[in-house]
């Protein structure tokens, strides 16, 4: 089963970004979700928000005109370029984000229970993790799109009953773009929306512990 | 009076009475060194000042992870202060390195059990800050609910929701580092380097700012500055 | 993509929808027209939606008084709504010119016991509208402790102090007065016309603008604005 | 009694500004505090905060350059040109006045108790009265100056042992600054610390309910 393909890393925010809308607010966690931008229709207009205090920043700065006085929330350097950029302090970043203003939040995970709770700031392993702004997040964007590989890189399952891992927000993830399908949870149950050709309902619910409810207009997944 | 100043000579001079014991916060957004009082958390290990208690929001992971700083650069972070045995607990939302191979001071500490860690979600962080400022003893946030960072913490429904209370933050000394300062302290930080300096200015009972440039008093268009003059108590040049 | 645009081509189309029954926060400090949205005011008041609820600092003192407003001007405030008997409640700090002597329209209605009242002191009503705002709903604070305004409010001690609840205020609609805007609703506000303009603008479901000058997307500077982009959802050039 | 000398308003502002020390920040209520600034040894700096959103702001603006855009909280319009004036929002202001960093406010009363509760914002005659920021200074100025006169235009007692009016604050008034004497309120108690000449300690008391306690120093009202 492992031997079938899987969506790439880019293919994977390719189709997340079909999730974003002309006009809407968009926070891009670390990891795949930063890989969102270079995919969206250039028609699309997206204001993307960071923690570490800007609104509507655009490419990433070229290598010359580093600055580190401007970065996003994982520490890349952004351009001073784009029209229409603001900066502020956090205690407004966050205001923005705990008061409802921003459309979409793309984050990772760790583990996603099947009543939308999210673990991704800390493994057993350590001591301590990092939450940063995740859990803001969680609770604070209108959707919670998580973007990551259906399994992680042991072949431990990530979508599950119950998160054994400690979460970052109670029933807050709405929709789950992994390599291999798209999912939604809907009145605390995951439902099977997309799947990648190649693979099989089956193939999908042995990776997945709790029962998929089956999309009666299940697709193929759309890039 | 436009002569009034609270320009200090030196770092030393604007720092040397932080006693042991203090609460400090120190901005840095800590994904690189924007906004990091550099100058005044040298200084701070300078005069050795010990048990203190940190507030940011990282726990120094700049100079173990090159995260946001550029090759060869010299810049640090509270790190050092914890290297030197100063610090008796951190206040912060990003304590470690995002990737566990790599350990920070601060992680080597905290697994030797030689640090304590308040883990605070970052909106509230910056929000427990505000608060401390703007005089308000304690909030309601939906932030945190059913996590393990709930425990122990008082819990409401308002209007259908679950929310937890939380307790302003205020602290001794604030550390900041700005982009321009004039005379009297009103501030204008660069691009994200505002973040939670702009923040803690108004959260500690003294707030000591370190500026990459000093103007005089009514040199700053009155729309332009993002910390007014009634946070600052002392102001100092920053120096590379 | 930055042709973008929020704007709207008349005051009309911007405030159309507005139904009745809406709670509207509306700017204007009330001592004198700085800041007060007059041209969508004088637009509610055409549309004629019934039932309003307006949250602002005053019920509109400025025209009956003259405070704040130069010889022969024309400046309006929401007491022409109030006139129209489009308002059923006011929400504010100031609801009355300070002189018994000068009744404004406001308290001719509110004598006749045909418009509500909700009294709320200044610093109380700022932060209940950036708490509804900022996802904070309810805070404690010691403004009004032991005050008549605190019968029927939960207290609580904290330290030793005593404080009492509030709750956030939010809204359908707030009417905003900027100086600047471009095209995405980045504004700059002039001197103390920011005053409630920039809470408001976070608080309310649809935020509506009239700026005196509409520039292009990116010609501010991102360390110049007030109130970024994300808050507004419709702008309108503003006239004389 | 009446007809003995008492201070005029500019003559108790100017008592007032000799509890206004080097550095500090104050805002001035509307009536007598707005006399002031002008009695302020220019030796001092002293940063004005006014609740509609500006600190260290300077003169009054000359009639040429008045701008609707630049006012104090009773209406007034400012000057452009002080150096190093801010302006900010509601919020902004109002957490300086709340957060304790006004170190002195000096307002009006109706009533004042033996207590140091202050009533300034309602008269019972009247259905509703204006807060504005008075509750908000009175419990968050970290020294809070009465100026008034001792007596009202219709000789009511002023100073009481309960107030009849509501009240603006809780045990808030530190000293209180009239056309006849000074008076700080200590332990709730009325101290009496200066008295105007020609005035004697019982014709004082002959106009202020609760019992006045005397200074061991008192003085002369010094201008």
């Amino acid at each position: 089963m492992n031997n079938k393909n899987k969506l790439s890393r880019e293919a994977i925010a390719m189709r997340v970004t079909k999730e974003l809308h002309n006009g809407n607010v968009v926070n891009l966690g670390i990891g795949i979700p930063t890989l969102c931008p270079q995919f969206i229709d250039p028609d699309k207009f997206i204001m993307y928000h960071s923690e570490s205090g800007v609104l509507n920043y655009g490419e990433m700065a070229s290598e010359r005109r580093e600055d580190t006085n401007l970065i996003n929330a994982g520490g890349q350097y952004l351009s001073w370029d784009n029209p229409g950029m603001s900066v502020f302090d956090s205690a407004e970043s966050f205001a923005m984000i705990r008061g409802g203003h921003i459309d979409v939040a793309v984050l990772g995970a760790y583990q996603i229970s099947t009543q939308g709770n999210l673990a991704n700031w800390k493994l057993t392993n350590r001591k301590s993790g990092n939450i940063g702004g995740a859990m803001d997040l969680a609770i604070g964007a209108k959707k919670l799109i998580i973007a990551m590989e259906h399994i992680d890189k042991k072949g431990n399952i990530k979508l599950v009953n119950k998160c054994s891992l400690p979460i970052t927000g109670s029933k807050c993830v709405n929709t789950i773009v992994t390599d291999i399908a798209v999912i939604e949870i809907i009145n605390e149950c995951m439902v099977l929306k997309e799947i990648l050709p190649g693979w099989g309902i089956q193939d999908v619910q042995e990776i997945t512990e709790p029962k998929l409810i089956i999309d009666k207009n299940l697709k193929e997944i759309q890039l | 009076m436009t002569n009034y100043s609270k320009i200090y000579k030196s770092t030393h001079e604007a720092i040397k009475d932080i006693p042991d014991n203090s609460s400090i916060m120190i901005d840095g957004f800590g994904a690189g060194p924007g906004g990091t009082p550099q100058n005044l958390i040298k200084g701070l290990k300078k005069i050795g000042s010990k048990n203190l208690i940190i507030i940011g929001n990282t726990a120094g992971i700049t100079m173990a992870t090159g995260i946001g700083i550029k090759e060869g650069s010299k810049d640090i972070d509270i790190s050092i202060l914890i290297d030197n045995n100063q610090v008796k607990k951190i206040i912060a939302s990003y304590p470690v390195a995002p990737s566990p191979s790599i350990l920070t001071s601060f992680e080597k500490a905290f697994n030797k059990n030689e640090i304590e860690l308040e883990l605070v979600p970052q909106g509230t962080l910056a929000e427990r800050i505000r608060a401390g400022g703007a005089g308000i003893p304690a909030f309601y946030t939906p932030t945190g609910v059913k996590t393990e960072l709930a425990n122990n913490k008082e819990s409401r429904i308002i209007n259908n929701k679950e929310y937890i209370l939380e307790y302003a933050l205020k602290a001794d000394y604030a550390l900041l580092k700005s982009h321009k300062s004039d005379k009297i302290g009103n501030l204008i930080y660069k691009g994200t380097s505002r973040n939670f300096n702009a923040v803690m200015a108004s959260a500690a009972n003294i707030t000591i700012v370190e500026s990459e440039i000093i103007l005089e008093t009514g040199e700053i268009d009155p729309h332009h500055i993002h910390t007014p003059a009634i946070y600052i108590n002392r102001i100092v040049k920053s120096y590379e």
